[in-house]
C-alpha cells in the first residue's frame, strides 16, 4: 500500500538529500557564466544557498541551452503555466503519484500527534529570483497578511479552514516555521503535495508588501496613480495572489522561486508568453549542474487548438498534453510523427471514469424529482447503455464498462460501485421502467409519467468540451431505445453554469474527476460535496453552507465520514473511513459511468530529452510539474 | 470641403450613439454574466467556488446595478475618459488590450481591401471592355468561386498547405523570433509572408463583387456620349477607357468601402480565429463566448467605429474625386 | 432617344424589337422575362440545379439511403465507396465490402477495399423506417443496399460512422430552408418597411433609410454571435433553428427594401403609374395591380441573391459554434466536423458538404442574376 | 433671293461617301441600318441629313469617324477624305476603326458634336482639361499654350470670362454653355469637317438658335464643310445648303435646300414636307358654342417645391414651380400653354389635376352634372368623383402605358373605378374605343410593346376618353412622335373634341403645334403667365418680349425665310 508509505513518514523529519556536491563543483549555464563574468551576477554557490535540491534526472544528465516550444490555447490558459513552471510547493507529490510526498522547497516537516501542528524545515540560503533570501516570512506574509485580508481572499481555500478557522503560523528561525489550527486537519500534507498547496510558496514578502497599507503608507497613492481602484486591486494586478489568477503571469518584475521568471507576460492580446532561466534556481543534477537545462521557454497563445495541432504536426512544439491530445488527434500524430520530429508518449489518466452522466436528485420539478430520485430509473438507465459499442467507437476499445468509482490498484477501489449495472440488458431495464410506474406510452411512442403526463429528459452536454457531444447523442440515442424521451441539447460552459445555478437541469454528461489519492481532496462524485457535485447540487450547496436544502439522512452520514477522515491522521483510518463513505455511494447509486479512463498521450518532440515515460495526468497532480520539467533538456 | 468634412463627422455622431447602444444590448442580451463562465472554467481545473465568493466578484464587477446604470457608466467612462471598462477575464483594462488588436485587424482589412482594389479594378475593367470575352467568363467564374466557398473552409486548408508543404509557421502574423521585435524590414517582410493568407481568403470573398460592381459601372459609362465624344477627339482606345469612363465608374466604386468593410471585418473575426492572428476576431469570439461585456462591447463598438471611419474616408476620397459631389 | 450616342444601336434595337414584337406581341409579362432568362444559358442551367437542390431537400428522406443519425462503431471515418454495374459479366449493381484493420497504435479503423466482397444495392429499396414528411409511415429508400444491415456510404462516413450521404441529403434540407425561410421573413420586413419607405417617402423614408445605412454599417458576425449567444438554450432545436432564422433576417431585409424602395420611387413618379391614379382607381388597387407586378421579378431576383447569403451566414455561425447544434443536421453543422486537422489529412470526404455549399451559393446567384438582368423585359 | 456667301460657290468635296452599308447583327437576324448611300460635301458647304427615327442618318454620320458602336460594322462602300495637299484621297473604312491613322482623322480633321450637351462631357474632368487634351493629342505645342488656345476657343464661342470656364466643371454649366464648350472642343485643331448629330434637339428654341448661328457663323470664318444631321425640317431650312432626305437606311432624294423645299421630287420628301407645312396653319376650328361658358378657372395658383430638405430640419429655400397663374378653360376650347423647359407649363397641368397639391391659389371647376367646385382644395376622396371627367394625356407613351396590362385592362381601368359596367359591357366599351381611335378592335388582349408611339397615343386618347370625359390635359401630346405622326394624332384631338364636346388644355413647347391646335395660347416664363390670347394673334403679332423671341427664335420650314433668322 503506497499509501501507508506516506503515512509512515509523517511523523519524522526527512534528512535534506544535500552534500553531495560541494560548492567549488556546481555548474551553471553559459548564459549565466557570461552575466557573473560581467559582474551582473553573484557566484553561482552564493545564489544556490547552502542546501540545494539535488535532482535525479529521469534519463540523464542534460545539457544547457535552447528555448522550448509549447503552446496554449486561448485566454485562459494560465494553468498550463503553472503545471509547467508552477509547481514549487514545500513537499511534492514523486513522479510515479504513489501517493508519497517527497521534500521540495521544505526539506522535511513534523506534524503533531493530533494532526493540528504542522512544522516545516526550508533550505539555507535559498533565494527568490531577485537574489532576495527565501525564508519563513514569506509564509507568514502569506498566511497572517494576505489570507485574512477579505479585499484579497473574499473566501478562503477550502484546505487552509478548519471548521471556519484560518491557520495560525509561528516563525521559529528564518528557516522554520509551524502552521497550526485548533482542530485536527488530516488531509493538511496531501493538500500541500497537491496544486494548491503551491500557494503558500508564491509571495515573496519583499515585493508584494510594497502594496500593502499595512507596510506602505504610500500603497493607495500608488495603486490610484496606476490608475486602478484600491490597493488590494493594485496587489492583485502586481502580485497575482492566488495560484491561479492570471495577474500571476502578468508583471515580469515579482520575484519567484520558480524555474522560469517570466520576460514577456500572458496580457491579453498577447501571441505568445515568454519565459528566461531563474539565475537563482535552487536546484541541482547530481553533477552539480545548476537546473533549468532550458535556457527559455516560449508558449504561443493559440486561438483554436487546431493551430496547435497543426503546430505539432509541423515540429514547432516540444511538449503538448493539454489540449490536442484527444482520441481523435492520435492517428494525425501516429501518421505525423516522423515528419514532426517527435513522439506519442503515452499516459494514464487517474480519473474515475471517462464520463459521468448525472441526474439531478434534488430537481425543482417535483413530479421528475420523484422518478430521478429513484434508484432503479438511474439503474435501468444505466443498464440500456450498450457499453462495450460506446467504448468500441469513442475509445477505439481502450476502455472497460466501468462506473464513476475510484480506479481498481488504489487503496480505494470498490467493487460494487465500480461494477454495478454495467452490463447491456435492455430487457431488464424496460423491466425496470415498467416496475416503477413508467409504463404507459404517449402518442409518439414514448413512456410517460405515471400521471400519463409526458416525461422528457434533457441531457445537456457542454459543446467546448471535447468528445462530450458525441458521448451525449449516443447516450440519448441508447435511452430513446428504451422508451425514455431523452433529448439531447449541446449547450456552451456558461449557459450550463446558469441552469446549475438555478439547478433546472435535468441530466448532463461532465468528465469524472477524482479516481486515486485525489479522493480525499475531490470527492464531488462521491457525495455531495459541492456545486459541482452535478447530481445535487442542491445538496452540495447545504454542505458548504450556500442555501440549497437539508438532505436526508445517508447524506449526512457521509458528510460525518468526512469529517472524521479530516480528524484524523492516521492514513490507514482515513482509508477505511472513504470505504464507509463509498458503501453508501454504491447504495445510492448518484452517478452513471462509461467506462474506465482511456489512456492519455502526450505528444513529445525528439529533441525533448529527460522526459517521463510514465507521468500520470491529473489536476490536483498538475502533470507535468511533478515529473520536473526543469530538468528536461533540449537535445542539441 | 472642410465644411464638408466636419458635416460628415457630425453625421456620424447619432449612428455612433446607436452602435453603442446596440453594443451594449447584445452584451447584455445573454443570460447570465461574467461571473458563471469564471466559475465553470474555475470548477473544470477542479477549483470549487462557492457562492458567496461569486457575490463578492459580481459586487467588484458591479453587475449588480440596473443595466441603464451600467451603461451609462460605460459609455461616460468611454467619452470622457477613454475608459473601456476592465476586462473580467483578463483583469486588465480593457482600452490595454483592444487597441492593438484592432489596429491588426483594421491594418488586415485595409490591406485586403487595397488587395482587392489592385486585383477587382484591373479586371473589372478587362471583363467590361471586353465583355464575354474568354478572359471576362474565367474572372467571373473565379470570382463567383472565391465568394460562393466559406472562408473558414479556405482558411483551415491554405493554413495546412502553407505550414505541411511550405514550412511556413502556424498561423499568427509573425514567426515567432518577430512576434516581441522592435519594427525592421526583416519583420515587415516576415509579416508580408504571413499576411497574404489572410488577405486571400479575405479578398477572394469580396472580390468577385467588386469586379462585378466595377465591371457594371464601367458597363454603364461605356457607352456614355461622353467616352463618344473622346473617342471622336482621336484618343487612344486604352488611355481613352482609362481617362474618361473609368474615371468616373470609380467613384460609385469608392463608395463600395461602406459595404466592403464590414463585411471585410466580419469575415476577418472568422477567419482570424482559425488562423490564429493576432487580431480582434479569437478575443471577440472569447470574448463573447464568456461573456466578458466590456471586452466584447469594446470590439463591438470599435469595429462599427472602424466602418464607420473607413465610410468617412471614402466619402471624402469620393468627394476629391468626384467635384460632383464636392462642388453641390 | 435619349440616349443619342447608341442612337445607332438604338436603332438597330428599335428595328430588333419589331421583328421581336411580331412573335411576342400576344406575350405577357412572364412570357417576355421567360424569353429574355432563356438566352441567359448559365442561368438556366443554374435553375436546373437549384431545382435539383430543393427536389433533394423535399424528399430527403426519400433520397437518404439511411437516418442521419444512424452510427455504426465499425464503420468511423470509412472511405466512400463506388458503384460497379457488373458482377462477373452480369448486371448487378453493388459497392465493394471493406476489410477493416484496427490500428490499436493510433486509434485508427484502416479501411482496405475487398473486392471478395459484393454487396448488391438498388433502387427503392426496403430500409430504415421513417415517417414521410411527418404523414405516413414507410421503409422506401431512392437508393440502398438491398440488406440494409451492409455497409453503404458512397460518400464515406464520419467519426461515428454516419453515412455523409443521409447526412449530407438532410442537411440539404435544413440549410436550403434556412435560406428560404429566412429570406421569407426578410421578403415580410423588407417589403413592408421598403413599401412605406418608398411609397409614401417623407419623413418615414427619411427615418426608415436612416435605420438601413445603419443595419448595413454593422460588422454582421459579432451582430450575429452576439444575439446567437443570447438565446436561450433550453429552446429545443426547432426553435433554435426558427431563432437563427430570425437572426439572420434582421440583417438580410436591408437589401430587399432597398430594391422595394428603390423600384417605388421610380415608379411612383412613373406616368403610367400617375396615369392609373387619375383614372381614379384605389390606393390599394394602385399598388397591388399597377406597381407591384413591376416588383415582382425584381423582388424574386433579390430573393435569389439573398439565398445564398443566409446560407453562408448559417455555415459561418454554425461552424463557431454559435448556430444550430447537433443533433439538427445542417450544412454548417456538418462543416464543424472539418474544423480539424484529421478531416484535412485522412477524411477529406468530410467536405463534400462544403462542396454542397459552393454548388448551391453559384447556382442562386448565377440564377438571381439571370432573373434579374431579365426582369424589366421592357428596358432597353 | 435671299443668299448666304457660302451658298452660291460650294467648295471642291473634300469627303465623298461611296456606297456605304452598315448593318447590325441582332438576334437571330441583321439589320440594315444604311443601304448603299453615297453623297459627298464640299469645302464651306452644309450638308443636312434629315430624316426620322430610324432612317439611319446617325449612322451614317458616325459611319464617317468609324465610330458605329459593337456590334454594327461597315459592310460595304468607302468613305474617301482628300488629302490636306489636295492630291489623293483616304478611305476612312479602310483604316479600320482603332489604329493610329483613324486618330489622326478624328478630331483632327473631322470633328464631332452631339446630341446631348449634358452627356458629352466628362463630368469628372474640367472643361479645360478636355479641350487642352484635343489640342495635345493633335499638336506639337505645350500645355501653356494649349491652355491660351483653349481660353480663346471658349471666347470665339462667346462663354464669358473663358480663363475662369477652363476651370469648371460640365454640370456648372447650362445645356447651352455646354453646347458652346462642345463645339469650341471639336473646333480645336481647325477640322476641315464638322460633323454635327442633332446638336440642338435637347435644346430649348431660343437656345438652339444661338447654336445654329455660331455654326454658322464659325463654319463662314473657317470655311468648315458641315455635315448636319437633324430632323427637324425647320433647322435644315435655316442652315442647309443641301439636303439629303433618308428613309429606313436609304437615300431617298437629296436635292439643293430651296429645291427640295420647293419641289420635292419624292413621293415620302412630299409626305414629310406636307405634314410639316400642316402645322404651319392653324386647323380648322370646329364650331365653338355662342356664349363662352368657362369649364375652369385658375385664379392666382402657386405651387412651391422645398429645396435641400435637411433630415428633420426645415428646407433652406423654394422653388416656385408656378408663381401665380390665373387662366380660363371655356367650354369647347382648346387652351394652349407654351414655354421652355422650367417654365412651369407640365408642372401647370400636373397640379390641376392635383398631382401635385398647389400652395395657393384656386381652380374653380364646373362640374358636368352642375356645380362648381375647387380643384385645388378639395379632398382626395373628392378628387376620385371627378378623374373620369376630367383626364390626362402624356407626352412619352412608352411610359405612360403599364407594360404590364394589357391594352383591354388599360383601357378598362377609368371604367372599373368610375361606372358600374360589367365586364362585358367594358368589354364593348373598350372595342367601340379602339375603333374610334382609328385602332383595330381586335387588338385588347396584347401588350402595349406590340404596338408604335403612334399607336400607342392613341390607346392613351381611348383611355381617356373612355368615361365622359369634359376636360382632357394634353402634356405635350405629340413631342415624342415622329412629325408625320404629330398632325395626324392632333386631327384625332380634334375630332374628339368635336364629337364630345371637349375642352382641352394643350401644353407644349412647340409653337407650331399649339398655333395648329389651339384656339388661344398662354406664354409661360418661370411660372408665369407673361402673355395670353388668341393664338393667331399672339403668333403674328407678340406683344411680350420674351413671345417675340420664342416666336422669332422658331426656325420656319422655309429656306427663304433664313435671313430672318437672329444672330
Amino acid at each position: 500500500m503506497r499509501h501507508l508509505r506516506m503515512a509512515a513518514m509523517a511523523g519524522i523529519s526527512f534528512i535534506a538529500l544535500t552534500g553531495a556536491a560541494f560548492a567549488q563543483d556546481y555548474q551553471q549555464a553559459p548564459m549565466l557564466e557570461e552575466m557573473v563574468a560581467s559582474g551582473g551576477l553573484p557566484e553561482i554557490a552564493e545564489r544556490l544557498g547552502a542546501e540545494p535540491r539535488v535532482m535525479e534526472p529521469i534519463d540523464e544528465i542534460g545539457q544547457y541551452g535552447g528555448t522550448f516550444q509549447g503552446g496554449m490555447v486561448g485566454g485562459n490558459d494560465r494553468n498550463l503555466l503553472l503545471k509547467f513552471t508552477g509547481y514549487e510547493p514545500l513537499l511534492a507529490w514523486d513522479r510515479d503519484w504513489t501517493g508519497e510526498v517527497i521534500p521540495n522547497v521544505a526539506t522535511g516537516y513534523s506534524a503533531s500527534e493530533d494532526s493540528t501542528a504542522f512544522t516545516f524545515t526550508l533550505r539555507e540560503g535559498m533565494k527568490w529570483s531577485d537574489g532576495s533570501p527565501f525564508t519563513a516570512d514569506d509564509i507568514a506574509f502569506f498566511i497572517e497578511d494576505v489570507l485574512p485580508e477579505a479585499k484579497l481572499f473574499p473566501t478562503k481555500p477550502g484546505w487552509l479552514v478548519v471548521d471556519g478557522e484560518l491557520p495560525s503560523i509561528e516563525v521559529i528561525s528564518p528557516t522554520e516555521f509551524t502552521i497550526s489550527w485548533s482542530q485536527p486537519n488530516g488531509l493538511f500534507i496531501l493538500n500541500v503535495a497537491g496544486v494548491f498547496g503551491t500557494q503558500l510558496t508564491m509571495l515573496n514578502k519583499a515585493y508584494c508588501s510594497q502594496f500593502m497599507p499595512k507596510y506602505n503608507d504610500e500603497a493607495e497613492a500608488n495603486a490610484a496613480a496606476a490608475g486602478v481602484a484600491d490597493w488590494a486591486e493594485h496587489m492583485l494586478n502586481m502580485c497575482g495572489v492566488e495560484i491561479e489568477n492570471i495577474q500571476r503571469w502578468r508583471n515580469p518584475e515579482r520575484p519567484v522561486i520558480e524555474a522560469f521568471r517570466l520576460t514577456e507576460p500572458y496580457v491579453a492580446g498577447a501571441t505568445r508568453v515568454a519565459f528566461e532561466r531563474n539565475p537563482y534556481y535552487w536546484k541541482v543534477d547530481p553533477e552539480g549542474n545548476q537546473l533549468p537545462y532550458i535556457d527559455r521557454a516560449s508558449f504561443s497563445v493559440n486561438a483554436d487548438p487546431q493551430t496547435l495541432v497543426l503546430a505539432t504536426l509541423a515540429g514547432d512544439i516540444h511538449f503538448e498534453s493539454r489540449h490536442t491530445n484527444s482520441p481523435a488527434n492520435l492517428p494525425l500524430y501516429v501518421e505525423g510523427q516522423e515528419q514532426g520530429n517527435f513522439y506519442i508518449s503515452p499516459r494514464e489518466k487517474l480519473v474515475g471514469n471517462q464520463y459521468n452522466v448525472s441526474i439531478n436528485l434534488t430537481h425543482p420539478d417535483a413530479a421528475k424529482r420523484e422518478i430521478f430520485g429513484n434508484k432503479d430509473f438511474r439503474a435501468a438507465l444505466s443498464l440500456a447503455l450498450d457499453r462495450p459499442t460506446m467504448i468500441d467507437l469513442l475509445f477505439f476499445g481502450n476502455g472497460v464498462p466501468q462506473q464513476v468509482a475510484p480506479r481498481e490498484g488504489t487503496p480505494f477501489y470498490h467493487e460494487q460501485l465500480a461494477t454495478q449495472f454495467t452490463q447491456y440488458d435492455v430487457e431488464q431495464a424496460n423491466a425496470m421502467l415498467d416496475e416503477i410506474g413508467l409504463d404507459g406510452r404517449g402518442g409518439d411512442g414514448f413512456r410517460t409519467m405515471p400521471d400519463g403526463s409526458p416525461l422528457v429528459l434533457t441531457l445537456a452536454a457542454v459543446n467546448a468540451l471535447g468528445g462530450h457531444g458525441d458521448t451525449a447523442e449516443l447516450v440519448t440515442q441508447y435511452w430513446q431505445a428504451v422508451g425514455i424521451d431523452a433529448r439531447l441539447s449541446s449547450m456552451d460552459r456558461t449557459r450550463f453554469y446558469e441552469e446549475k445555478t438555478n439547478n433546472t437541469h435535468d441530466a448532463v454528461i461532465w468528465g469524472a474527476t477524482s479516481g486515486g489519492i485525489d479522493v480525499y481532496i475531490d470527492p464531488r462524485d462521491y457525495f455531495p460535496f459541492s456545486t459541482e457535485s452535478n447530481f445535487a447540487i442542491n445538496w452540495g450547496k447545504y454542505y458548504i453552507n450556500a442555501g440549497g436544502e437539508e438532505p436526508p439522512q445517508y447524506v449526512k452520514d457521509q458528510w460525518a465520514l468526512y469529517d472524521d477522515i479530516k480528524a484524523t491522521a492516521d492514513p490507514e483510518q482515513q482509508a477505511e473511513l472513504f470505504q464507509q463513505i463509498l458503501d453508501i455511494t454504491a447504495e445510492q447509486f448518484y452517478n452513471i459511468g462509461i467506462s474506465t479512463a482511456t489512456p492519455s498521450y502526450a505528444v513529445v518532440s525528439n529533441d525533448l530529452g529527460n522526459v517521463s515515460r510514465d507521468t500520470p495526468v491529473g489536476w490536483i497532480y498538475p502533470d507535468p510539474g511533478p515529473e520536473n520539467p526543469e530538468q528536461w533538456y533540449i537535445k542539441q | 470641403m472642410f465644411l464638408f468634412v466636419l458635416r460628415r463627422i457630425a453625421g456620424m455622431i447619432p449612428a455612433m450613439f446607436a452602435i453603442s447602444i446596440l453594443a451594449y444590448t447584445i452584451i447584455q442580451l445573454p443570460p447570465g454574466d461574467f461571473v458563471s463562465t469564471y466559475a465553470a472554467q474555475l470548477a473544470e481545473s477542479g477549483t470549487i467556488v462557492d457562492s458567496a465568493r461569486l457575490e463578492s466578484l459580481r459586487d467588484r464587477y458591479g453587475l449588480g446595478q440596473d443595466v441603464v446604470t451600467q451603461y451609462f457608466k460605460w459609455i461616460g467612462g468611454i467619452v470622457t475618459r477613454g475608459d473601456f471598462g476592465d476586462s473580467f477575464e483578463w483583469n486588465q483594462p480593457v482600452t490595454e488590450l483592444v487597441w492593438d488588436r484592432m489596429g491588426m485587424t483594421a491594418l488586415i482589412s485595409l490591406l485586403t481591401l487595397i488587395a482587392m482594389w489592385a486585383v477587382s479594378l484591373p479586371i473589372g475593367i478587362y471583363s467590361a471592355v471586353r465583355q464575354y470575352s474568354v478572359t471576362d467568363y474565367v474572372a467571373t467564374i473565379f470570382g463567383f468561386l472565391g465568394m460562393a466557398t466559406p472562408n473558414f473552409l479556405l482558411a483551415i486548408v491554405l493554413m495546412y498547405i502553407s505550414t505541411m508543404w511550405f514550412g511556413a509557421s502556424v498561423g499568427g502574423l509573425f514567426s515567432p523570433q518577430f512576434v516581441n521585435a522592435p519594427l525592421s524590414w526583416a519583420k515587415i517582410w516576415d509579416f508580408i509572408t504571413h499576411a497574404w493568407i489572410p488577405i486571400l481568403i479575405l479578398g477572394t470573398a469580396g472580390t468577385a463583387s467588386l469586379i462585378r460592381v466595377m465591371r457594371a459601372n464601367l458597363l454603364d459609362e461605356l457607352h456614355k456620349p461622353y467616352v463618344e465624344a473622346a473617342r471622336a477627339k482621336g484618343m487612344p482606345e486604352t488611355r481613352l477607357i482609362l481617362t474618361y469612363p473609368t474615371r468616373v465608374a470609380l467613384n460609385p466604386f469608392i463608395s463600395t468601402v461602406g459595404w466592403v468593410l464590414p463585411a471585410l471585418i466580419s469575415g476577418e473575426l472568422i477567419v482570424s480565429t482559425v488562423l490564429n492572428l493576432p487580431t480582434a476576431g479569437p478575443l471577440l469570439l472569447q470574448a463573447l463566448k464568456s461573456q466578458d461585456m466590456f471586452l466584447a462591447g469594446a470590439f463591438i463598438l470599435l469595429s462599427g467605429a472602424l466602418v464607420l471611419i473607413g465610410t468617412l474616408i471614402s466619402d471624402i476620397l469620393l468627394a476629391i474625386s468626384d467635384p460632383r459631389i464636392r462642388l453641390s | 432617344m435619349s440616349e443619342p450616342t447608341v442612337q445607332a444601336a438604338a436603332d438597330a434595337a428599335l428595328l430588333d424589337q419589331q421583328v421581336d414584337a411580331s412573335r411576342l406581341q400576344g406575350a405577357s409579362q412572364w412570357g417576355l422575362i421567360w424569353h429574355k432568362f432563356r438566352r441567359h444559358k448559365l442561368a438556366v442551367f443554374s435553375l436546373v440545379v437549384v431545382g435539383f437542390i430543393y427536389f433533394v431537400a423535399l424528399f430527403a428522406e426519400f433520397l437518404a439511403p439511411t437516418d442521419p443519425g444512424r452510427f455504426d462503431p465499425r464503420y468511423t471515418y470509412a472511405p466512400p465507396q463506388s458503384i460497379g454495374l457488373f458482377v462477373d459479366g452480369s448486371f448487378q449493381p453493388h459497392v465493394k465490402g471493406y476489410s477493416i484493420e484496427l490500428d490499436q497504435a493510433s486509434f485508427r479503423r484502416v479501411f482496405v477495399v475487398d473486392p471478395d466482397v459484393t454487396i448488391p444495392i438498388g433502387l427503392f429499396v426496403r430500409g430504415q423506417s421513417y415517417r414521410m414528411w411527418g404523414l405516413f409511415e414507410t421503409d422506401l429508400h431512392f437508393i440502398g443496399p438491398l440488406d440494409p444491415s451492409q455497409p453503404f456510404f458512397l460518400m464515406g462516413a464520419d467519426r461515428l460512422g454516419r453515412d455523409m450521404l443521409s447526412r449530407t441529403i438532410h442537411g440539404t434540407r435544413i440549410s436550403m430552408s434556412i435560406g428560404l425561410v429566412g429570406v421569407g421573413l426578410s421578403l415580410v420586413i423588407g417589403m413592408i418597411l421598403g413599401g412605406i419607405s418608398g411609397y409614401y417617402g417623407g419623413f418615414a423614408d427619411r427615418a426608415i433609410q436612416r435605420v438601413i445605412e445603419f443595419i448595413r454599417s454593422i460588422p454582421t458576425i459579432p451582430l450575429w454571435l452576439g444575439l446567437a449567444a443570447a438565446m436561450p438554450r433550453e429552446w429545443p432545436p426547432l426553435q433554435v433553428y426558427f431563432a437563427i432564422l430570425v437572426i439572420l433576417s434582421l440583417i438580410g431585409w436591408t437589401e430587399i427594401a432597398r430594391v422595394v424602395r428603390g423600384r417605388f420611387l421610380s415608379l411612383r413618379g412613373d406616368d403610367f403609374v400617375i396615369a392609373a391614379r387619375l383614372d381614379g382607381v384605389s390606393e390599394y388597387r394602385l399598388i397591388m395591380k399597377h406597381m407591384m407586378p413591376s416588383l415582382y421579378s425584381h423582388i424574386i431576383a433579390a430573393i435569389t441573391l439573398a439565398i445564398p447569403n443566409m446560407i453562408l451566414a448559417e455555415t459561418a455561425l454554425s461552424f463557431l459554434g454559435l448556430g444550430l447544434q447537433p443533433p439538427i443536421v445542417s450544412w454548417g453543422v456538418l462543416l464543424q466536423d472539418t474544423q480539424n486537422l484529421r478531416a484535412i489529412t485522412q477524411a477529406p470526404w468530410l467536405f463534400i458538404p462544403g462542396i454542397c455549399v459552393v454548388v448551391a451559393v453559384l447556382a442562386l446567384n448565377f440564377l438571381g442574376d439571370g432573373v434579374r438582368d431579365a426582369a424589366d423585359p421592357y428596358a432597353k | 433671293m435671299p443668299q448666304t456667301p457660302m451658298q452660291s460657290e460650294p467648295g471642291a468635296p473634300v469627303l465623298r461617301v461611296e456606297n456605304l452599308s452598315v448593318e447590325f447583327p441582332v438576334h437571330k437576324g441583321l439589320v440594315h441600318a444604311v443601304k448603299d448611300v453615297s453623297f459627298s460635301i464640299g469645302r464651306g458647304e452644309t450638308l443636312c441629313v434629315v430624316g426620322e427615327s430610324g432612317s439611319g442618318k446617325s449612322v451614317t454620320a458616325r459611319a464617317i469617324l468609324q465610330l458605329i458602336a459593337e456590334p454594327g460594322r461597315i459592310t460595304n462602300g468607302r468613305i474617301l477624305l482628300k488629302d490636306k495637299d489636295g492630291a489623293g484621297e483616304t478611305d476612312i473604312v479602310a483604316l479600320g476603326n482603332r489604329g493610329r491613322a483613324i486618330r489622326e482623322i478624328r478630331g483632327r480633321r473631322i470633328a464631332m458634336i452631339f446630341q446631348e450637351p449634358m452627356s458629352s462631357l466628362s463630368p469628372v474632368h474640367t472643361i479645360g482639361r478636355q479641350i487642352t487634351e484635343t489640342i495635345l493629342l493633335h499638336e506639337k505645342v505645350d500645355k501653356a499654350e494649349a491652355r491660351r488656345r483653349a481660353a480663346a476657343l471658349l471666347d470665339r464661342v462667346r462663354i464669358p470670362n473663358p480663363e475662369e470656364a477652363l476651370d469648371r466643371y460640365s454640370f456648372e454649366f447650362s445645356g447651352g454653355m455646354r453646347q458652346r464648350a462642345m463645339i469650341a472642343m471639336a473646333l480645336s485643331c481647325n477640322p476641315e469637317i464638322l460633323i454635327a448629330d442633332e446638336p440642338t434637339t435637347a435644346l430649348d428654341v431660343t437656345t438652339q438658335a444661338e447654336i445654329l448661328a455660331l455654326i454658322r457663323e464659325l463654319q463662314r470664318d473657317r470655311g468648315m464643310a458641315v455635315l448636319f444631321i437633324t430632323h427637324d425640317m425647320g433647322v435644315v431650312a435655316q442652315i442647309a445648303d443641301r439636303v439629303m432626305v433618308m428613309f429606313k437606311g436609304e437615300k431617298v432624294e437629296e436635292a439643293d435646300v430651296f429645291s427640295l423645299f420647293e419641289k420635292p421630287q419624292q413621293a415620302y420628301t412630299r409626305a414629310l414636307l406636307g405634314s410639316i407645312l400642316k402645322l404651319e396653319r392653324p386647323a380648322p376650328r370646329p364650331p365653338r358654342p355662342e356664349a363662352e361658358k368657362p369649364i375652369a378657372r385658375i385664379s392666382d395658383l402657386e405651387l412651391h417645391f422645398p429645396l435641400n430638405p435637411g433630415f428633420m430640419g426645415r428646407p433652406t429655400a423654394y422653388l416656385k414651380a408656378i408663381n401665380g397663374v390665373s387662366l380660363t378653360i371655356n367650354e369647347g376650347e382648346s387652351v394652349g400653354v407654351v414655354g421652355e423647359s422650367g417654365s412651369g407649363k407640365t408642372t401647370l397641368g400636373r397640379t390641376l389635376l392635383r398631382v401635385y397639391t398647389p400652395t395657393s391659389g384656386k381652380v374653380d371647376y364646373w362640374r358636368g352634372e352642375g356645380g362648381v367646385v375647387d380643384l385645388a382644395s378639395l379632398s382626395r376622396r373628392e378628387m376620385k368623383a371627378l378623374y373620369g371627367e376630367v383626364r390626362m394625356i402624356f407626352q412619352d407613351p412608352h411610359a405612360s402605358l403599364n407594360p404590364r396590362m394589357t391594352i383591354y385592362q388599360i383601357i378598362s381601368e377609368p371604367l372599373r373605378t368610375n361606372t358600374d359596367m360589367t365586364e362585358r359591357q367594358m368589354q364593348g366599351r373598350v372595342r367601340d374605343l379602339l375603333t374610334r381611335v382609328g385602332l383595330p378592335a381586335d387588338i385588347s388582349d396584347r401588350y402595349p410593346h406590340a404596338f408604335s408611339g403612334g399607336q400607342r397615343q392613341r390607346i392613351s386618347i381611348a383611355r381617356a376618353i373612355a368615361v365622359r370625359p369634359r376636360l382632357i390635359i394634353a402634356d405635350e401630346p405629340t413631342s415624342a412622335l415622329d412629325v408625320s405622326l404629330r398632325h395626324q394624332v392632333l386631327d384625332l384631338m380634334r375630332d374628339l373634341q368635336a364629337e364630345y364636346g371637349l375642352s382641352y388644355l394643350f401644353i407644349s413647347h412647340d409653337i407650331a403645334v399649339i398655333r395648329y391646335f389651339c384656339d388661344r395660347v398662354a406664354v409661360m416664363k418661370r411660372g408665369q403667365i407673361v402673355e395670353m390670347g388668341d393664338v393667331v394673334q399672339v403668333c403674328e403679332n407678340p406683344v411680350h418680349e420674351y413671345t417675340r423671341t420664342l416666336i422669332s427664335a422658331v426656325p420656319r420650314p422655309d429656306p427663304r425665310l433664313r435671313l430672318q433668322m437672329a444672330g
